[in-house]
C-alpha cells in the first residue's frame, strides 16, 4: 500500500469541510472492504483518506411516515438483521443477506456500497426496484437523488467529490406488491452474481392485471439497469409464459456484459432472461399472497 | 486383527498448537532485525530484457538491496531438472516471472520501490499452446535445454520445445489394433488448477557470521530443499541449516525453493534475516498449478466388447520452466495410469511436456490421474454406446485382475477393483427411478499407486521415558506425525502419550519428504522396524536391571515388568537412566524402497446430479466414493483425505481454473479464482471396502491421492446421463452445458 | 485485447486518408488526449488519460506511425505508454484500412490490439476490455462526424 | 507515488483482553498490525482480498476480515484473535471438538474457522447445518472438503463458550 494521511474527523461537518478542501485527493473509508483492496493493489493512490468511523447517527435504521431510512453508516448486515427491515421489506433483508460473506458484510456499509459503484452488487439492483433515493450532504447544503439516476458508468456516480452519501429512502411499498430478488450463482454460493434481477409487481386486486412494477438487472452493464421497455409491456396486463418471454427478450435487449470468470457477455445476457421470468414468477406470487 | 492404538480416531499431535494459533508456519517466523524481500515481475511473455535500472529504487529510504541477475551468481534451479533462473537473466518467459528483487524494512516500502525500476524489454515470438508449441516453426523457449543440469536425456526428443517424452508400453500395440474389430478415437482436454492452499508459499533466510544459512520454507521436502538451496546459491549442503515449520496444505505444489534463493541472496548483502511472503496473486500468476493437458485416445475393441489395444498421446503444457516437476522423468507420472483400471494387453502411452510461455506447471496431488481419468472413462462410455453395451456392463468386461501387467511395469496382485466399483454402484441409486428429469448419474474409477522413496528416522528412549520419534517429514497436514505414532504405540506397545514424534528435518542429508502417497509406507514401515528393535534393546536394558531374561519382559500401560511377578517393575525413565549413554536406546536409519509396491488402491465413484436446462447449473443431489482399504491406522485423518481430495475433485471438475489469454493470467485472486467453500459440498456416502491386505504399517494402504481423481469424470458421464451432452474439456460450468444444450437443440430440430 | 469498429464515413477516401495521416486530426478524435507534440517525422509523444470509476490513468509515452501505406490504403500506429503513479503501462497497436464505397463514401476500419500491463491489465481487464471498446467507438464515430461536417 | 516519510498514527486497542497503545503506518493493515506489531501470528493472512477467512478476527464481538482493515480501525475496538480463544491454557469447546472431529488439517485455515464458529455459538448456541454453512460460508478450507468441520462445530454446540 502506499503512504497517504488517515483524517478521521468527529463530525459530520469537520467531514465535509475536509471534502470540500481536498476534493479528488481524499478518498472517503467507512467499511473499507472495497477500498481497502484497491489501495493494498495499488490501483488508487490518493493522499488522504477521510474515514466516517468516527462518525456518530449515521448508521440508524429507522422508519418515518412508511419511509425506510438507512443512514449510510450502517453495515449490511445490520440492515439484513434489522426486524424493521425485515418487516417492511423483506426482500431488502434478503438481498443484503445475499452480499458475499458474513465478514464482509459486518464491515461494508450501506453508503459505502453504493458509493462504490460497482455494477456487480447486489443492493443497488433490489434498492432501485423499491425506488430508492440517496440523500447526500456537502459543505454547501445537501440534495436527494433517486437511485436510477444515481449511478453513471462503471464505478462512477453522480456523487460530487465534495459530497458524501448520508442515507437510503426506501418508500412503503403499496399495498398488493410482491418483490423479489434472485442471485445466479453458477459456480460457488459465494460470489458475484452473474446475473443479479430485482422485481416488484404490484397487482389490481380485483382483477389480477399488473398496475405497476420495477424490474432491475444487476451485473450486466455498467450500472444496475432499469428495464422500462420490459416493465412496460407487463403494466395492465396478467402473468403468461408468452409475455413472459416478451418481457424477458426486452430485458436482454437492455444489457452490456462484461464477459469474465463468472461468465462470457453472451451468457449473461441469455441468462437475464432467464432470471427476469423467475423474479417476476416470485414477486407476482408474492404479491398474490 | 484387534489393535489397541491402530484404528483409533485420534486427534493430530499437533491439534492444541493448530487450534490456538501457537503452531509456527514459516510466514509466523519472525526473527530479530527481519526484513522483507518484494519482486518485480515480467509483464511480457517472452522478450529479452534491453536493461534494467535500479538507480532510484536503490536510492529509496527504507530501501537495503537491490538485486538483478547481474549481482547473483549464474545458476538454474529447479526440483530435478535444473532450469529455472532465480531472476531472469536477459530473457523472460513468463508473465508474472521474477525480474529483480527489492529488500526494505517494511514490505510496503518494498513495494514502493518495485515502482521505480525501470526494465526495458524487446518482445519475442510466444507461444501459448502446447501443440502450437511442438510444431516446426514455433519459437524455442530453451534451445540448449539438453545441457541442462539433470536434464534426462533418455527422454530427450526431437521435437520442438518438448523437454521430456515418456513412452510406457504393455504387449505389442500393433498387435493389439491387429486384433480389434472396431477402433475409436477422441481426444480431450483439461484445464489449469491451482493447489489451493491457504498458506501461500513463504520463505526466510538469516546468513549467520560463519556463512550459513538458516532456511524456514514452506517446502514438504525439506531436505531436499537444503540440497536445492545449497547448489542454487553456491554454498556446501551443510552450510543450509533447515528449521522446522508447519506447512499450511500441499497438495503436490510445495515442494519447490520459490523465494528462497532470493532471500538468502538479499540476507547475504544486507547482514540481516529476509522474509518473503507470496502474495496469492503472485501464487495464481507464478505459482506451480496443474498441467493442463491434452489427450488423445485411440482404443482397439473386438467385437465381444473386449478392449485389447489402447493407446494415448498425452501432451502437457509445462509453462515456460520443467523445474518444478519432482520426479527423474521431469514428466507428468500420472499419465501411465491414462489406460484405466482395465487389463488391457497391449498398451501404449505416450507423454510429452512442452515448455509454452505460460505459467509454469507443477505436481498437485495426484499428479496427471485426474486428467487421464477424465478421458479415459468418458472413453469407455462412449464406446460402450456406441457398441450398444450397458457403459458399468463393458467396464466389467475389461477390469484389470491379479497378475495383469500395468504399464509402468508392475504386475499386481490383490486386485480389488470388481468389487470396489461393486460397492459404489449397490450404495448409490444406480438404477433406480429418478426424481426429475435433467437427473443423471454416472461413475468413474481409478487407481493409485503406493508411493516409494527413501525414510529416513530417529528413534530413541528419551530420560523421561518417552520414545521420541524424529523424522524428518514435516507436517503438511495429512497427519503423518499421529499416524507415526499410532504405529510406534501399537508395536511396542505403549500408551499413545509415550510417543512423541518431532520434525527435525536439519538432522537429516536425504530424504524424499512428504508427498507421493509414501509416508505413512516408506516411513510408517522403517519407524515400525526401528521400534521393535528399540523395544529389544529397552528389554535387554531392563532385563539386567531387573535381573531377568529380556525374553520375560513385558510392558503394561508403559512400564516394563517381569512376566509373572507385577512387583519387578520399572518406570521407561528408570529404564533410560539404567541405560544412560548405551547407544543402542538411541537408532538411527535410512531405508529406500525403490518401487511401488504391487499392490495398489482403487477407487470408484458415482454421482446423481441435475442440471438446470434453462441455465446450464448442475447441482450435485449426492456422491458415493469407494475406496479399496487395508487396516485403517486413523479413522479421522483417514477420512479427511477421502473428503478433501473429494471437494478437490470437485473443484476440478466443475468450478476451478487458471485463466490464462496469450499467457496473462485472469483470475488472479480468490475472488475470482474461486475454491469450493462449505454450501458447495454434496451429501457424500464413503464406503471402503476393507480387506487387512497392504504394504505399509499393520496392512495398511495409501489413500491420499484417491478420491481427487475419477470425479471429474464421474460428473461428465452424469451429465450425459442427465441432459445428454458430452464433453471433452474440463471443467464443466454452467456456461457450457448451457452451451451445449442450445447447440444441441438447434443442431437437433 | 483485440477490438475492431467499422464505420462508413460520408467523404471521399482521399479525404479520410488525409485527414488521418495529420496526427493533430486523430489525437483530437481520440478521447482522453491531453496533448501531442512531435518529436520528428512520424514520432509523437504525449499524455492520455483515462478513467476506470476511482482508478485514474495517466500514460505518458509515444505514438509512431510505422505503416504509410497510401497503395493499399492501410496504416499502422504504434503507441507505448507508462502510469508512474500506478506503474503500469499500455502497449497497442492501431491499424487503419479504407475502402472506397463511393465517390463520397468510404468504409473505415480500425482494429486495435492492446495490452494493459501492470496492475490495471491485472485486476482490471473485464472493464478495461469494454472503456478500450467505447473509446475506438467514439473515435470512429468523431472521425465520421468530422469529415462529414467539412 | 512513494513519500518520503511514512505517515503514523496513534491507536488504543484492547486484543483479548489486553490494552495496547502503539504507533502505526496509516497504511499498516490490522493483519500486520497483529501479527507483527503485536506478535500475534496465530492470526493467518491467505488470500489478501477477504475471500478465505484465514484473517478473521472479532472486532466487538463481530467476525471481519483483518486483511481487509487498517490498524487504525481498530483505534478504540476490542479485538479478539485465536490467541484469545482459549482461557488459562484451557482449549475451548470449540477448539477441543476441531481436534476431536478432525476440523483442520494443515492448519492455517484453522485460526479463522475458531474464531467464525466460536462467534457463532455465542449468537447460537444450536445451529442447524444450515445455518454453521450460511454462517461459515467465508471460511475456506483446501484440507477437510468441510465435512468434519461441521461436526466440530456440531460437536461443540449446546452449551455456551466455558470461558
Amino acid at each position: 500500500m502506499h503512504n497517504f494521511e488517515y483524517r478521521e474527523p468527529d463530525t459530520l461537518e469537520e467531514v465535509l469541510a475536509l471534502l470540500g478542501e481536498l476534493g479528488e485527493e481524499a478518498k472517503i473509508v467507512a467499511g473499507g472492504t472495497a477500498l481497502v483492496i484497491m489501495l493494498n493493489q495499488r490501483l488508487l493512490v490518493p493522499s488522504h483518506l477521510i474515514s466516517l468511523r468516527k462518525l456518530r447517527d449515521i448508521d440508524q435504521i429507522e422508519s418515518s411516515d412508511g419511509t425506510l431510512q438507512l443512514g449510510a453508516l450502517a453495515t449490511l448486515r445490520a440492515v439484513e438483521t434489522s426486524p424493521l427491515v425485515k418487516e417492511q421489506s423483506p426482500v431488502l433483508a434478503e438481498t443484503y443477506a445475499q452480499v458475499a460473506t458474513l465478514r464482509i458484510r459486518n464491515m461494508a456499509t450501506v453508503g459505502g456500497s453504493l458509493a462504490h459503484a460497482d455494477p456487480n452488487q447486489d443492493p443497488p439492483v433490489t434498492l432501485m426496484a423499491l425506488d430508492a433515493r440517496v440523500g447526500l450532504a456537502s459543505a454547501n447544503g445537501s440534495r436527494e437523488v433517486a437511485l436510477d439516476e444515481f449511478f453513471i458508468d462503471y464505478y462512477e456516480t453522480v456523487v460530487r467529490p465534495d459530497e458524501l452519501v448520508t442515507r437510503v429512502m426506501v418508500p412503503r411499498a403499496a399495498p398488493h406488491t410482491g418483490s423479489a430478488y434472485l442471485k445466479f450463482l453458477p459456480r460457488t454460493s459465494e460470489d458475484y452474481a452473474t446475473v443479479g434481477v430485482a422485481a416488484r409487481v404490484s397487482l389490481e386486486p380485483d382483477s389480477g392485471v399488473c398496475q405497476d412494477c420495477r424490474l432491475v438487472l444487476g451485473g450486466v452493464g455498467a450500472t444496475p439497469l432499469r428495464a422500462r421497455d420490459a416493465e412496460d409491456l407487463l403494466k395492465g396486463q396478467k402473468s403468461t409464459p408468452e409475455l413472459l418471454e416478451a418481457v424477458a427478450a426486452a430485458a436482454r435487449q437492455l444489457t452490456d456484459p462484461v464477459g469474465d470468470s463468472r461468465g462470457s457477455a453472451q451468457y449473461k445476457r441469455a441468462m437475464t432472461g432467464v432470471f427476469v421470468g423467475r423474479a417476476i414468477d416470485q414477486a407476482w406470487e408474492r404479491a398474490l399472497a | 486383527m484387534t489393535y489397541t492404538v491402530v484404528g483409533k480416531p485420534l486427534g493430530q499431535v499437533e491439534g492444541p498448537a493448530k487450534v490456538t494459533g501457537a503452531a509456527t508456519f514459516t510466514a509466523d517466523v519472525i526473527l530479530p532485525e527481519m526484513i522483507w524481500g518484494k519482486v518485480l515481475r515480467s509483464p511480457l511473455p517472452h522478450a529479452r530484457i534491453v536493461s534494467i535500472d535500479t538507480k532510484a529504487a536503490e536510492q529509496m529510504p527504507g530501501v537495503l538491496a537491490v538485486l538483478t541477475a547481474r549481482d547473483l551468481p549464474d545458476t538454474l534451479t529447479g526440483r530435478v531438472v535444473y532450469d529455472t533462473p532465480v531472476l531472469a537473466r536477459d530473457q523472460v518467459r513468463f508473465i508474472g516471472e521474477k525480474v529483480a528483487v527489492v529488500a526494505a524494512e517494511d514490505p510496503d516500502v518494498a513495494e514502493d520501490a518495485l515502482a521505480l525500476i525501470e526494465v526495458e524489454y524487446q518482445e519475442l515470438p510466444a507461444v501459448f499452446d502446447a501443440e502450437e508449441a511442438m510444431k516446426p516453426d514455433a519459437p524455442l523457449l530453451h534451445p540448449d535445454y539438453r545441457s541442462y543440469p539433470h536434464a534426462p536425456e533418455k527422454f530427450f526428443s526431437e521435437l520442438p520445445n518438448v523437454h521430456s517424452h515418456v513412452t510406457w508400453q504393455v504387449g505389442d500395440i500393433e498387435e493389439g489394433f491387429a486384433q480389434a474389430q472396431q477402433v475409436f478415437e477422441y481426444t480431450f482436454t483439461t484445464h489449469s488448477q491451482h493447489q489451493g492452499f491457504i498458506e501461500p508459499h513463504a520463505s526466510v533466510v538469516s546468513v549467520d557470521s560463519e556463512g550459513r544459512a538458516h532456511l524456514w520454507i514452506s517446502n514438504k521436502m525439506p531436505v531436499r530443499a537444503q540440497k536445492l538451496l545449497a547448489d542454487a546459491v553456491e554454498l556446501p549442503q551443510e552450510q543450509v541449516v533447515v528449521h522446522p515449520v508447519c506447512i499450511g496444505g500441499d497438495f503436490g505444489g510445495k515442494g519447490s525453493l520459490m523465494d528462497a534463493p532470493l532471500c538468502y541472496h538479499l540476507s547475504k548483502r544486507t547482514g540481516r534475516p529476509v522474509k518473503m511472503v507470496m502474495t496469492y496473486t503472485e501464487e495464481l500468476m507464478a505459482g506451480n498449478p496443474r498441467h493442463p493437458a491434452t489427450i488423445s485416445l485411440r482404443t482397439g475393441v473386438t467385437d465381444q466388447g473386449k478392449v485389447v489395444a489402447f493407446q494415448a498421446r498425452v501432451v502437457f503444457d509445462s509453462g515456460a520452466y520443467a523445474g518444478f516437476k519432482p520426479v527423474p522423468i521431469v514428466n507428468i507420472p500420472g499419465a501411465n495410469s491414462a489406460a484405466g483400471v482395465y487389463g488391457t494387453p497391449h498398451v501404449k502411452i505416450d507423454a510429452y511436456s512442452v515448455y509454452t510461455n505460460c505459467v509454469p506447471s507443477g505436481h498437485v496431488r495426484a499428479p496427471g490421474d485426474p486428467q487421464v481419468t477424465f478421458a479415459v472413462e468418458s472413453s469407455m462410455e462412449l464406446i460402450a454406446e456406441a457398441m450398444g453395451i450397458d457403459p458399468l456392463e463393458f467396464r466389467k468386461r475389461n477390469l484389470v485382475q491379479d497378475g495383469d501387467l500395468l504399464p509402468d511395469g508392475h504386475r499386481l496382485e490383490h486386485v480389488r477393483i470388481r468389487q470396489t466399483l461393486e460397492a459404489a454402484i449397490e450404495s448409490s441409486n444406480w438404477g433406480k427411478p429418478k426424481a426429475h428429469p435433467h437427473v443423471g448419474r454416472g461413475v468413474a474409477a481409478s487407481y493409485r499407486h503406493i508411493g516409494a522413496g527413501e525414510a529416513n528416522a530417529e528413534i530413541r528412549l528419551e530420560s523421561d521415558g518417552t520414545v521420541k520419534v524424529i523424522t524428518p517429514v514435516p507436517d503438511t497436514g495429512t497427519g503423518a506425525h499421529t499416524v507415526l505414532q499410532q504405529v510406534v504405540a501399537e508395536t511396542w506397545p505403549l500408551p499413545v502419550e509415550q510417543v512423541q514424534v518431532e520434525a527435525r528435518p536439519e538432522l537429516f542429508e536425504t530424504d524424499s519428504g512428504a508427498g507421493a502417497s509414501r509416508v505413512t509406507y516408506v516411513v510408517g514401515q522403517l519407524v515400525k522396524e526401528m521400534t521393535e528393535e528399540l523395544r529389544a534393546s529397552v528389554c535387554r536394558v531392563a532385563a539386567t536391571a531387573l535381573e531377568c531374561q529380556a525374553e520375560e519382559v513385558v510392558f503394561e500401560d508403559g512400564h516394563c515388568t517381569v512376566k509373572g511377578s507385577s512387583d519387578r517393575t520399572l518406570t521407561l525413565a528408570q529404564v533410560a537412566e539404567a541405560g544412560s549413554g548405551k547407544p543402542e536406546l538411541s537408532i538411527r536409519k535410512t531405508q529406500v524402497n525403490r518401487d511401488n509396491p504391487q499392490v495398489t488402491t482403487f477407487t470408484a465413484q458415482v454421482v446423481e446430479l441435475e442440471v438446470d436446462p434453462e441455465t446450464g447449473q448442475i447441482k450435485i443431489l449426492e456422491v458415493v466414493t469407494s475406496h479399496d482399504v487395508g487396516t485403517i491406522i486413523n479413522p479421522i485423518g483417514h477420512r479427511g483425505q477421502i473428503d478433501g481430495g473429494l471437494v478437490q475433485g470437485i473443484g476440478f471438475g466443475m468450478i476451478e481454473e487458471v485463466v490464462m489469454e496469450e499467457g496473462q493470467v485472469s483470475t488472479l485472486h480468490l475472488g475470482d479464482y474461486k475454491l469450493p467453500n462449505i454450501k458447495d459440498i454434496p451429501p457424500l456416502k464413503t464406503v471402503l471396502v476393507q480387506e487387512e491386505i497392504g504394504p505399509a504399517p499393520f496392512q495398511s494402504k495409501a489413500i491420499g491421492e484417491s478420491s481427487i481423481t475419477p470425479i471429474a469424470a464421474a460428473i461428465a458421464n452424469a451429465v450425459y446421463d442427465a441432459v445428454g451432452v458430452r464433453f471433452y474439456n474440463l471443467p464443466i460450468t454452467a456456461e457450457k452445458v448451457y452451451r451445449a444444450l442450445r447447440e444441441r437443440d438447434s443442431n437437433g430440430e | 485485447m483485440n477490438f475492431s469498429q467499422t464505420c462508413s464515413i460520408s467523404a471521399g477516401r482521399q479525404k479520410v486518408w488525409d485527414f488521418l495521416m495529420d496526427m493533430e486530426n486523430v489525437s483530437q478524435c481520440l478521447p482522453g488526449v491531453e496533448s501531442m507534440e512531435k518529436l520528428e517525422e512520424d514520432l509523437y509523444q504525449g499524455v492520455y488519460k483515462i478513467k476506470v470509476g476511482p482508478i485514474a490513468l495517466k500514460f505518458q509515452g509515444t505514438l509512431k506511425f510505422e505503416v504509410r501505406d497510401e497503395q493499399q490504403w492501410h496504416a499502422e500506429m504504434r503507441a507505448e505508454a507508462k502510469d508512474r503513479r500506478l506503474g503500469g503501462g499500455v502497449r497497442a497497436l492501431l491499424e487503419v484500412d479504407l475502402t472506397e464505397q463511393g465517390p463520397d463514401q468510404t468504409e473505415m476500419r480500425v482494429s486495435l490490439e492492446s495490452h494493459v500491463l501492470g496492475k490495471v491489465g491485472e485486476f482490471g481487464q473485464p472493464v478495461m476490455r469494454k472503456k478500450t471498446d467505447a473509446i475506438l467507438q467514439e473515435f470512429a464515430r468523431q472521425v465520421s462526424e468530422r469529415l462529414a461536417g467539412e | 507515488m512513494a513519500s518520503e516519510k511514512t505517515m503514523t498514527r496513534t491507536i488504543r486497542l484492547r486484543v483479548n483482553g489486553k490494552e495496547h497503545s502503539l504507533d502505526v503506518p496509516s497504511r499498516r493493515l490490522l493483519v500486520d498490525c497483529l501479527r507483527y506489531d503485536l506478535g500475534l501470528t496465530g492470526t493467518k493472512e491467505g488470500c489478501s482480498v477477504g475471500v478465505c477467512g484465514a484473517c478473521t478476527v472479532l472486532m466487538d464481538g463481530q467476525p471481519i476480515s483483518s486483511c481487509l482493515a487498517l490498524a487504525v480501525f481498530a483505534d478504540g475496538k476490542e479485538i479478539v484473535t485465536v490467541e484469545g480463544i482459549a482461557r488459562e491454557g484451557k482449549l475451548d469447546r470449540v477448539q477441543q471438538s476441531f481436534i476431536d472431529h478432525g476440523g483442520f488439517q494443515c492448519g492455517s485455515c484453522t485460526p479463522g474457522m475458531v474464531v467464525t464458529a466460536r462467534a457463532l455459538l455465542d449468537a447460537n448456541p444450536n445451529p442447524s447445518q444450515d445455518e454453521i454453512k450460511e454462517w461459515m460460508l467465508g471460511n475456506l478450507c483446501r484440507c477437510t472438503g468441510y465435512y468434519q468441520i461441521i461436526e466440530s462445530i456440531q460437536g461443540a454446540a449446546g452449551e455456551a463458550s466455558d470461558a
